[in-house]
C-alpha cells in the first residue's frame, strides 16, 4: 500500500514539475501575449493541482488535505480571473491588427 | 540592575500621552483639544514628581515592563539625563500648547476641523514618543520610539498642506529614513554579536571588535543624519523654517535632542572607551564647523524663519563639543563638560522654542519674515522682539543666562583639559551668534516714528508664552551649578 | 523522499525563475503580470513541497497567504495597468 | 540540494533586486518589487521563520505592492524634471562606492560574529508555559517585549491620522480614497464576491493559530485588509468617512485594549503589561483579537489614502 | 551565511538606490528593497545559534509593520506633492520663491 502510494505520489509530483516547465517554456517561445497566456495558465494551475494531488496521502489530517486542496482552489479561482482580466486588457490595448 | 520603586511613574509617562493620543481620535472635534490640555498637569506633575524622587534618591529609577527583566524583557530607565529631558518636554509641550490655543482651536458646536484635530492629536503623539526616546533602555525599543517622532513631526510640519512644505517634508523624511536603517543595521549587528539590546548589558559586554565598529559607526551616522550634524544637515533649514511656528518649535527645540541623548547612550555607555577616544575628536570637529558654518550663513539669511533654522544647524554643534572633552578627561573636568552638554541641550531647547514662537508671531503680524523689512515689529510685538532677544542672549553665551552656563563650562573643561582649540570655536560661535541676533533686533527696532499696521492682530497668549520660555532660558543660568548634579546621576 | 521533494521543488522554482526572464523582456504589461503569477503559483508550489519535505509548522499556511493574495495583486494589476492606459 | 537551493534563492533575489532599481517605467519596478517579496518569503521560509514568512508575503509583498501600485497610477513625473534631478556620473560613482564600503562592512561584520552565537532561544523557550503559549515569537511580541508590540501598534494609528491629515481642508470628513466602479459582472465581480469569505477564514484562522503556531494578528489582519479592499476596488463596498467615529474606534480598538490589558497589570499581577498566572493566554488572545481588526483597519485606510471625495 | 552576505548586498543595492533615484517613487521602492536586506541580516542572526533564536525574528515582525506605515506615509506626500504641483521629484526648485 505505502509502496503504491509512494508512486502515485512520484508519479504525480514528476507530472506537476512537468508542466510548470512546460509553462515556462511557452511563456517563453511563444510568439503573442494571447497564446502564452493560454498555454501558461493551463500549465500551472494544472501542474499545480498534480502538486497537490501527490502530496494529499502525506497530508497527515484531514485538515491540512483540505489546506491543500483550498490553496489549489484558491489558485485556480486566482488564474481564471485573472487570466481572463489580462486578456482583456490585451484587448484592449493591443488591437489586433 | 534591579527594578526600582517607582518605576510604575516611567510607564505612566508613556501611556497616558499615548491613551490621550487615541481617545482624542476617536472622539474627535473638540475632545481633542480638551484631553490635551487636560493631560498637560498631569504629565508636568510626572515629570516633576520623577525629577524630585531622583534629587532625593541620587540613584536612576528602572522599570521592568512586566516584569521580565533584559535581556529578554525590556527596560525603562530614567537617569539624571533622562529626568532632566523630560521636565524639559513636558514644559515645552505645555507651553507649546498654550501657544497654539489661539490658532487650532474649535469653537463648541463647530465641525471637527483638519488642523486642530491633526495637532492636538499630534503634539500628544510627540510627547509620547519623546518620553519614550529619553526613557527607553533597550536599542530597538528606541528603535521604535525614533520612528514615532519621526512621524509625528513630519505629521506637524505638514499642518499647513502647502506644497512647499511637503517637499521639505519630504527630503526630511528621506533623511529620516536613511538614518533609521542605518542604525537598525547597527543594532542587528550589536545583537548578533552579545545577544542583547539593553544599553546596560551592552555596556558590560562591549569589545571593540569588526562588528562593534561597524555598527557603532552605521549608528553613528544614521543619528547624525537625523540630528543635523553638519554636513548632514541639509534637510533642516527648509523642514524647520517651513512648518508652523508650533511645529517648528518642537522640531527644533526637542525632536533632534532624542537622537542626541541616544547617541551620547551609544557611545558614554554601549560602545568601549578606546573606541570612543579615537571617535570623539572627530565627532567634535564636525561639531565645530556645524557651529562655524551654520552660524556664519544664519549671518546671511535674508528670513526670520531661515534665520532661526541655521541657528539650530549651529547650536547643534555645540553638543558634540563634549564628546572629547568628557572623554579621556579626569573625573571633575569630565563631569564640568558632561553637565555643559547637557544644560547646553535642554538651555537650547528653550531659547529656539522661544525663538521659533516668537518669530512666528512677528510673522505673522507683519505678513512676511524678511528681515530687512522687519522695521516696526518692536511696537507691534513688543514682547516678542523682547523673547527673541533674551533667547538669542542665551544662544550667544552672555551671562546670566543657562546658554552661558553651558558654554562657560565647555569653555572651562577645554582649558582645563589642555584642549584650548575648542575654546576658540565656542567664543567664535559666541561672537557670530552676537551679529545675527543683533541683526534681527536692530531691524526690528527701527521704523519707531512710522505708522505701522499690523496685518493680523497680535495674540497676546502668545506673545507671553514665547516670552515665558525665553526668560526660562535665561533664568536656568541663575541657578546654582549644583542644580545641575541631576545630570550627573546615573552617569 | 525528503531529498526527491526538494529537487521537485528546485525544478520548479528554477522554472518560474526562468519565466521571470519574460518579465525583464516585457515587451507589455500583460506579459509582466504574467510572469508574476507564474513565479507565485510556482512559490507555492514550491512551498507545499519545503512544507512536506521539511515538516516546518506553517509553511502550508505561507502557500494559503500567497495564493490568497496572488489572486489579489493580480487584480490589483490589472485594474492598475487599465488605469494607466485609459489616461 | 539545500545548498543549490539556498545559492539558487539568494542570486535571484539579488538579481531581482536589481532589476527593479534600474528598470524604466515604474509599472514593471513594482511587479519587479512583489517579485522580490515573493522571493523573500521563501528565504524567510528556508530560515525556519515561518511567521516572518508570513508577515513579509502579506505585508511586505502584497499590502506594500498594492499601496505602491496605486501611487504608480497616480503619478506620472515629467520627463525633464526628472533629468534634472538625475545625479551625475561622479556623483553615482561616489554613491556606488560609498554604498559598497557600506555593504562590504555589513559583510565582514557578518561573517565576523563571535561563535558560539549569542541567542535568547533556550530564554525565550523557558517562559512560555508560564503564557501559556506555544509560539515563542507570540511570547516576545506579547509579553517579553510587549511594549514594542504596544508601541507599533500606536504608529499605525500615527499613519493613518498622518495620512488623513495631508488631505486639503475642504476635504476633511470627506471618504478616503478614489471611487471605484461597481463591477456587476466579470471576472472582478465575481473574485470580490467568492474570494472575502474565504479570505476571512484564512485571516481569522492565521490571527488565531498564531498563539501556538505560525501566525498572529499582523499577518490575520493584513490578509482582513486585503479582502476588504478587494471589495472596495470592485464597487461592492464603501468606505466609510473619516468623520465616522465606527472607523476610528475600529483603529483603536487595538491599542487601546492593549493599554487596558497592561493597566489591568498593575491591579490583578505585577505591573504594567504583566499578566497574572493563569490568565495570560485569555489576556493575550484578547489583545490579538482586538489589535487584528485594528490592524486590518489601519491597512485598509493605508491603502486608501487621505480623504477626497465627499460623504 | 549564503544569506548574510546576501542581505549585506541588498543593502548595498537599496542604499545606491534611495541615493541616486531621482524620481521619489523609486526612491520609496529603494528604501523597500533596502529594508528587505535590513530584515535578512536579521533573520541570519536569528538562525545562528543551534535553535531559531525568537528575539530577532519577533523584531523583523515590528520592523515591517513599521516600514509598511513608513512606505504608505511617504507615498501620501508624494501623491500630495505631485496633485499640487506636479513635481514628481525634490530637486531644489531653480528660482528661490
Amino acid at each position: 500500500m505505502n509502496l503504491f502510494l509512494t508512486l502515485f505520489s512520484g508519479a504525480a509530483i514528476t507530472a506537476g514539475v512537468a508542466f510548470f516547465i512546460a509553462g515556462t517554456v511557452a511563456l517563453l517561445r511563444f510568439p503573442d501575449p494571447l497564446s502564452r497566456l493560454h498555454a501558461l495558465t493551463k500549465a500551472d494551475s494544472l501542474g499545480l493541482g498534480l502538486i497537490v494531488l501527490g502530496l494529499l496521502p502525506w497530508a497527515g489530517g484531514w485538515l491540512a488535505a483540505l489546506k491543500l486542496i483550498l490553496v489549489w482552489l484558491l489558485v485556480l479561482l486566482a488564474g481564471a480571473t485573472a487570466t481572463q482580466m489580462i486578456a482583456e486588457h490585451i484587448r484592449r490595448s493591443e488591437p489586433p491588427p | 540592575m534591579e527594578a526600582t520603586p517607582g518605576g510604575f511613574l516611567l510607564v505612566l509617562m508613556l501611556v497616558v500621552p499615548v491613551t490621550g493620543l487615541l481617545l482624542g481620535f476617536a472622539l474627535g472635534g473638540r475632545l481633542a483639544e480638551r484631553m490635551a490640555l487636560w493631560l498637560l498637569p498631569p504629565g508636568l506633575a510626572m515629570a516633576a514628581v520623577l525629577v524630585a524622587g531622583l534629587l532625593h534618591a541620587k540613584a536612576p529609577v528602572v522599570a521592568f515592563v512586566g516584569g521580565w527583566a533584559p535581556p529578554l524583557g525590556l527596560a525603562l530607565r530614567a537617569d539624571g539625563l533622562a529626568a532632566a529631558m523630560l521636565l524639559t518636554t513636558a514644559l515645552i509641550i505645555a507651553a507649546i500648547a498654550l501657544f497654539a490655543r489661539a490658532d487650532y482651536t474649535t469653537a463648541p458646536g463647530a465641525p471637527e476641523a483638519r488642523a486642530p484635530l491633526a495637532f492636538w492629536c499630534f503634539l500628544l503623539a510627540l510627547w509620547a514618543a519623546l518620553n519614550a526616546a529619553f526613557l527607553g533602555g533597550d536599542l530597538f525599543n528606541l528603535f521604535v520610539a525614533l520612528e514615532m517622532l519621526t512621524f509625528g513631526a513630519l505629521a506637524l510640519a505638514c499642518l499647513d498642506g502647502k506644497a512647499t512644505q511637503f517637499k521639505a517634508e519630504l527630503r526630511y523624511l528621506l533623511f529620516a529614513l536613511i538614518g533609521s536603517v542605518l542604525y537598525l543595521l547597527g543594532t542587528v549587528l550589536l545583537y548578533g554579536a552579545y545577544g542583547t539590546l539593553d544599553i546596560l548589558l551592552l555596556a558590560e559586554a562591549a569589545r571593540a571588535d569588526a562588528p562593534t565598529i561597524v555598527a557603532a559607526s552605521l549608528m553613528t551616522v544614521g543619528l547624525l543624519g537625523k540630528m543635523a550634524l553638519f554636513p548632514l544637515h541639509l534637510w533642516l533649514p527648509a523642514a524647520h523654517a517651513g512648518a508652523p511656528p508650533a511645529a517648528s518649535a518642537l522640531l527644533s527645540g526637542l525632536v533632534v535632542k532624542a537622537s542626541y541623548v541616544l547617541l551620547l547612550r551609544l557611545w558614554f555607555w554601549v560602545m568601549p572607551a578606546a573606541l570612543l577616544l579615537a571617535v570623539a575628536p572627530i565627532l567634535a570637529l564636525l561639531g565645530a564647523a556645524a557651529i562655524l558654518f551654520g552660524s556664519l550663513v544664519a549671518l546671511r539669511q535674508a528670513r526670520l524663519k531661515l534665520l532661526v533654522a541655521y541657528s539650530t544647524v549651529a547650536q547643534i554643534g555645540y553638543l558634540f563639543l563634549m564628546f572629547p572633552l568628557v572623554a579621556g578627561s579626569a573625573a571633575e573636568v569630565a563631569e564640568r563638560a558632561w553637565t555643559g552638554g547637557a544644560l547646553q541641550a535642554i538651555s537650547h531647547a528653550f531659547a529656539k522654542a522661544a525663538m521659533f514662537l516668537a518669530a512666528g508671531v512677528i510673522a505673522r503680524a507683519l505678513g512676511h519674515d524678511r528681515i530687512a523689512e522687519l522695521q516696526g515689529a518692536a511696537r507691534i510685538a513688543p514682547l516678542s522682539v523682547l523673547a527673541f532677544g533674551l533667547a538669542g542672549l542665551s544662544l550667544m553665551g552672555i551671562p546670566p543666562s543657562g546658554g552661558f552656563s553651558a558654554k562657560w563650562l565647555l569653555l572651562q573643561a577645554a582649558l582645563d583639559s589642555g584642549q584650548w582649540w575648542w575654546a576658540l570655536v565656542i567664543v567664535a560661535g559666541g561672537l557670530l551668534t552676537g551679529g545675527y541676533v543683533f541683526r534681527v533686533l536692530s531691524a526690528a527696532m527701527q521704523g519707531r516714528s512710522a505708522p505701522i499696521f499690523p496685518l493680523a492682530p497680535v495674540d497676546a497668549a502668545q506673545e507671553r508664552v514665547a516670552l515665558g520660555l525665553a526668560v526660562i532660558s535665561v533664568l536656568l543660568g541663575l541657578l546654582p551649578l549644583g542644580a545641575f548634579g541631576l545630570v550627573l546621576i546615573g552617569r | 523522499m525528503a531529498e526527491a521533494l526538494l529537487l521537485a521543488a528546485g525544478l520548479i522554482f528554477l522554472a518560474a525563475l526562468a519565466g521571470l526572464y519574460r518579465a525583464l523582456r516585457g515587451p507589455g504589461a500583460a506579459d509582466r503580470m504574467m510572469a508574476a503569477q507564474l513565479l507565485c503559483s510556482g512559490g507555492i508550489a514550491a512551498l507545499l513541497l519545503l512544507a512536506a519535505a521539511t515538516g516546518l509548522a506553517g509553511v502550508v499556511d505561507v502557500a494559503l497567504v500567497l495564493a490568497l493574495l496572488g489572486a489579489f495583486a493580480s487584480v490589483a494589476f490589472v485594474l492598475a495597468a487599465r488605469g494607466l492606459g485609459q489616461r | 540540494m539545500s545548498l543549490v537551493l539556498d545559492v539558487m534563492l539568494a542570486l535571484a533575489v539579488i538579481g531581482v533586486a536589481g532589476w527593479t532599481l534600474l528598470v524604466r517605467g515604474n509599472f514593471p519596478a513594482v511587479i519587479g518589487f512583489v517579485a522580490y517579496g515573493l522571493l523573500l518569503a521563501l528565504v524567510w521560509v528556508r530560515l525556519g521563520a515561518v511567521d516572518v514568512a508570513l508577515t513579509e508575503a502579506a505585508l511586505g509583498a502584497g499590502a506594500t505592492g498594492v499601496l505602491l501600485l496605486f501611487a504608480v497610477v497616480r503619478l506620472r513625473g515629467g520627463k525633464a524634471e526628472i533629468d534634472a534631478a538625475t545625479p551625475s556620473p561622479p556623483q553615482r560613482v561616489a554613491a556606488a562606492i560609498l554604498c559598497g564600503v557600506v555593504g562590504l562592512g555589513l559583510a565582514v561584520a557578518m561573517l565576523n560574529l563571535p561563535d558560539p552565537a549569542p541567542s535568547l532561544a533556550a530564554e525565550a523557550t523557558r517562559h512560555l508555559p508560564l503564557l501559556g503559549v506555544g509560539n515563542p515569537i507570540t511570547g516576545v511580541l506579547m509579553a517579553y517585549r510587549g511594549l514594542d508590540t504596544l508601541l507599533e501598534a500606536v504608529v499605525l494609528v500615527f499613519a493613518v491620522l498622518a495620512i488623513w491629515s495631508m488631505a486639503p481642508d475642504r476635504r476633511w470628513g470627506a471618504i478616503p480614497g478614489p471611487l471605484f466602479p461597481v463591477q456587476s459582472s466579470g471576472p472582478l465581480s465575481l473574485l470580490a464576491r467568492v474570494l472575502p469569505p474565504i479570505g476571512i477564514v484564512v485571516g481569522i484562522h492565521i490571527a488565531w493559530v498564531g498563539a501556538d503556531a505560525p501566525g498572529g494578528k499582523f499577518q490575520g489582519g493584513t490578509i482582513l485588509a486585503a479582502m476588504g479592499i478587494l471589495a472596495w476596488v470592485a464597487g461592492l463596498w464603501r468606505l466609510p468617512p473619516v468623520a465616522s467615529r465606527g472607523l476610528r474606534w475600529a483603529v483603536v480598538a487595538g491599542p487601546l485594549v492593549f493599554i487596558g490589558v497592561g493597566l489591568l497589570g498593575f491591579v490583578i499581577a505585577d505591573g504594567f503589561l504583566s499578566y497574572p498566572p493563569g490568565f495570560a493566554k485569555p489576556l493575550i488572545l484578547l489583545i490579538e483579537a482586538a489589535m487584528t481588526l485594528s490592524v486590518a483597519a489601519a491597512i485598509v485606510l493605508m491603502v486608501a489614502g487621505p480623504p477626497e471625495r465627499p460623504a | 551565511m549564503i544569506f548574510g552576505v546576501t542581505g549585506a548586498a541588498l543593502v548595498a543595492l537599496g542604499l545606491y538606490g534611495l541615493v541616486t533615484q531621482p524620481a521619489l517613487l523609486r526612491k520609496i521602492l529603494a528604501f523597500n528593497l533596502l529594508g528587505g536586506g535590513v530584515f535578512l541580516l536579521f533573520g541570519v542572526v536569528a538562525r545562528r545559534g543551534a535553535v531559531a533564536d525568537p528575539v530577532p525574528q519577533a523584531l523583523v515582525i515590528t520592523g515591517l509593520v513599521v516600514a509598511f506605515a513608513a512606505t504608505a506615509l511617504a507615498l501620501v506626500l508624494v501623491l500630495r506633492l505631485f496633485q499640487i504641483t506636479g513635481a514628481a521629484t525634490i530637486a531644489e526648485d531653480k528660482t528661490p520663491p
